[in-house]
């Protein structure tokens, strides 16, 4: 057991860097550039029962310290991914990867969960109900611990493995919606997703993105991911995946440090490639700066 | 793709709003003609694509228009400044499919990734006819670069006051056997209405990694989904589905 | 009627340009650097009936493209506001102020609002509902509609002046709350307050702010603001006061075109204290880089 | 207060963790020695204060401790790098308190305000002592630097590899007729405790705006809340509040 290693939900990790669903496709792309069993795993493409195309473009905007997306779940539909991405992805990941799925309808959900859930690849279940880019799903599902609870209650009837609920930062009360999800059997939830945000094209006066808003993602919205991961880890026992804006060692630390049990790293690959390799291999220093001799006793902290 | 410091060796205005910057790094992962880089600059969180214009002993050329932030922060870098940059991005242009007379037509800021490959043909020794096309005379640029790589070159302006007046499309030469295309939506949607030939269009898209990963710059098209960073920026005319 | 000017509740402001409550203080020490009179107005430090001193320090802890703030509604009560600040400022700046009211009660809302509507310097009141550094008040009424709504009553029942509600983004659901102000008969609304965040320090394993949260402002949080200001400008028709990371006088023109009537410059003024004479400086020029005649064709595009 | 872009001479490490750097510019701003500066670094938000350690025709020293992102991007600053400064922020010492025997007592990086006080005193014939107080002997700076200007220096150290084993307060001399100290809190209070004579005590705080504007940096005095930034960072003796 290194000493980065920690636990997520009964699945030892070698490290807590993960990167998040959107920003490493289904991991191949990454694995041309570098060795990707070195992550500890990582958060494929979001995947619906259906093919989606998404919204139309252009579909991201820059802005301070970080960016907006309004991509709206362009993904192949879970058929395609279980009959060619994943045999794709098998031929250069060797470890239990995360399956992110999202959907319109607690069948959608259930079915697609369910579909997913007997593969021998996938180690845990992402159940995405705060995307901010789709309408008349996502992130309604996120916005109301009621109607949260009963997405958790519809994909845990169906599925074996564990089951993480990615929820929205776009609530008044955080805790609430996590509360809700472990009293419904949850194993574990992650976030944050993006904040919803908005840009103006000041020549054409007109939202810069097609679909009018996008989720913020990046530094920028780091301090309130790390509110809400705190506020999270102190009002649920189960673990707690912390992400928003994380970019390099010291953030993943400030995350633990927060009561995570492991890191998503997402905007951050797609600005540099690399970047989970990099905090990777920077963390043992990193830890040596602050005193920490293995990231365990950071969670047993809490 | 290749992640590496380039250093700007010089920076000059082609006009008011057009500049040239030529940098020296590590150019190997550039493979072909049409390809982009995606530069980072320092205070903008996203990186900005650029198409490669020229490619000679480890000096790369880059030509941008000043259109925002990023541009602006550009436009202040001197000689010496090191620039992060990921090379080799995008498919290019596929030089096989050129035939016997091979068309360029260029748009304002659509050519710089024409002069590249204007000279890969030409060193292939096929004759070359290039169409560059400006709004008016002051916005001109690399004619005399074009014609200096022996291009047959023809210059159409919108308002006339130089070469011929009017859009690229009232000054396509007689005879072609492919064309390459780059330039605004408007201009690449006209050509393709007007060739009979094959036709290799370079499009562009708001990015956001510019190496497949984010989906932000996806399109349709006849043969599925495709993402302009990386099965584009070049499309093959047989292929393409224009959104309305 | 100047190029730049607007309206703001049917007083006219030479530009829409307002330092934002708790970084301008009371005004006079930014008269010592520039002549505040060209400012469209300022909002004063946020008065409660009673001094305050705020939260313990650190109160202060900088971000990716922003800060933390929690310093708490430090301040001298209404009485030294009335007594000693208000006629101070008169000496420097000689039109009508935004007076920021804060409470931890109907009644004192009510009491704070009903003492300073009279006095001739205050054009507005800017009620301040989201203050998310002080426990059982400020927020706490800006997160439900019902209790905004009951202080919008309650201070328009004892004042005169045009009260403008100050909001708080840490809500699912922001035109709700507009709207709920507006039928409880606001004259106007202002947002986005501070984003609620946290940071730990990686030394002490401990968060970096005695409070623990603090509020989040600066160019990170302005696609959020941008977003909220223009989903409470469709939701409401009274003028909305656009606010949150606004650090240049584009920024100015994209929050105008959100919907604002009027836009409020917060951190910026810690960092360049002369920021908001700048910005009123560049505003003619990056006008007619985008081909806008006067300012208030901007807020008639709506 | 003064908003000015100062350039970088020369930057050096007087220890491990301690640089030195030496900036020119327009230092019309700073009225009395300890002052300090708000520095606006490249990629961070807010300013960074550090105190006036020297001043000598145009030329200012400023002296800081690596601790994080913002002393390591200071650190990778070369000669020639421009850095906007506010200056002149802050009361500073009132030497009208001096007397005939004044004592400066500062403890690590508490040390470099001390230094131009030092000067600003003998300049008006004063006889000066200094105490100076490190963690350890390589942790040690500026001693010669007092000493040159005339100081009766004491140095010591808590595990007593240099002068006086133990803490400042184990090294005062038997007569002074005022107290300048500088340096942490616990410091401060045990300085606080021991004398008996009158003490201007320097003390920092983490700040939001250092001019006075956002009350990040507000502390409860004797005689009314303070801002460290602008009625401090040099409280009086018998004003001085402790919080615990």
């Amino acid at each position: 057991m290194g000493r980065l290693s920690v636990d997520l939900c009964g699945i030892e990790l070698d490290n807590p860097v993960i990167p998040a669903s959107g920003t490493f496709g289904y991991g191949y792309e990454f694995a041309e550039l570098y060795d990707v069993n070195i992550l500890g795993t990582f958060s494929f493409k979001g995947t619906t029962r259906e093919p989606r195309f998404g919204n139309p473009t252009p579909r991201i905007a820059d802005c301070p310290a970080g960016m907006l997306n309004a991509v709206g779940l362009q993904n192949p539909g879970v058929d395609r991914v279980i009959d060619t991405e994943l045999p794709r992805l098998a031929r250069v990941f060797h470890k239990p990867v995360m399956a992110n799925v999202s959907g319109f309808s607690l069948e959608e959900y259930a079915e697609v969960c369910a579909r997913l859930d007997p593969l021998p690849q996938i180690g845990w279940l992402e159940v995405n109900i705060s995307c901010p880019n789709v309408h008349g799903g996502g992130m309604s599902f996120g916005t109301d611990p009621a109607a949260a609870a009963s997405v958790v209650r519809a994909v845990k009837a169906v599925t074996t493995k564990p089951v993480i609920i990615k929820l929205t930062p776009n609530v008044t009360d955080i805790a609430a919606v996590a509360k809700a999800c472990e009293d419904a059997g949850a194993d574990g939830i992650s976030l944050i997703n993006t904040l919803l945000g908005m840009r103006i094209d000041l020549r054409t006066r007109k939202p810069l993105l097609a679909n009018t808003t996008g989720g913020l993602s990046g530094p920028a919205v780091f301090p309130v991911a790390l509110r809400m991961v705190w506020q999270a880890a102190h009002a649920v026992k189960i673990p707690v995946v912390g992400m928003g804006g994380v970019s390099g060692a010291e953030d993943v630390l400030e995350m633990l440090m927060a009561g995570a049990a492991a890191v998503e790293v997402g905007a951050a690959n797609l600005i540099d490639p690399w970047a989970c390799k990099k905090i990777i291999e920077a963390l043992p220093a990193a830890m040596d700066r602050y005193g920490i001799k293995t990231l365990r006793e950071l969670s047993r902290a809490r | 793709m290749n992640d590496t410091i380039f250093t700007l060796l010089t920076q000059r205005a082609l006009t008011k709003s057009v500049y040239e910057l030529k940098l020296q790094g590590d150019t190997s992962g550039i493979t072909r003609p049409g390809q982009f880089v995606n530069l980072r600059i320092d205070g903008l969180y996203l990186r900005r694509p650029l198409s490669v214009c020229d490619l000679e002993g480890g000096v790369l050329t880059l030509i941008y228009k000043l259109v925002g932030k990023g541009t602006e922060a550009l436009s202040r870098m001197r000689p010496g400044d090191r620039i992060p940059l990921l090379t080799g991005l995008g498919n290019g242009y596929d030089l096989s499919l050129a035939g016997e007379r091979p068309l360029l037509i260029g748009g304002g800021v659509g050519v710089p990734p024409l002069y590249l490959l204007a000279k890969r043909l030409r060193e292939e020794g096929r004759p070359v006819s290039a169409v560059l096309g400006f709004n008016t005379a002051a916005e001109i640029f690399y004619e005399a670069e074009f014609k200096a790589q022996g291009c047959e070159v023809t210059v159409a302006t919108v308002d006339g006051s130089c070469g011929v007046k009017g859009f690229v499309t009232d000054a396509l030469p007689a005879e072609y056997s492919h064309v390459y295309c780059c330039g605004p939506e408007p201009m690449l949607r006209a050509v393709y209405r007007r060739i009979e030939t094959g036709g290799s269009f370079s499009f562009e898209k708001r990015m956001g990694c510019g190496f497949g990963a984010c989906m932000g710059c996806s399109c349709k098209t006849i043969t599925g989904y495709k993402r302009i960073c990386r099965e584009g920026p070049v499309l093959q005319r047989e292929e393409i589905l224009w959104e309305d």
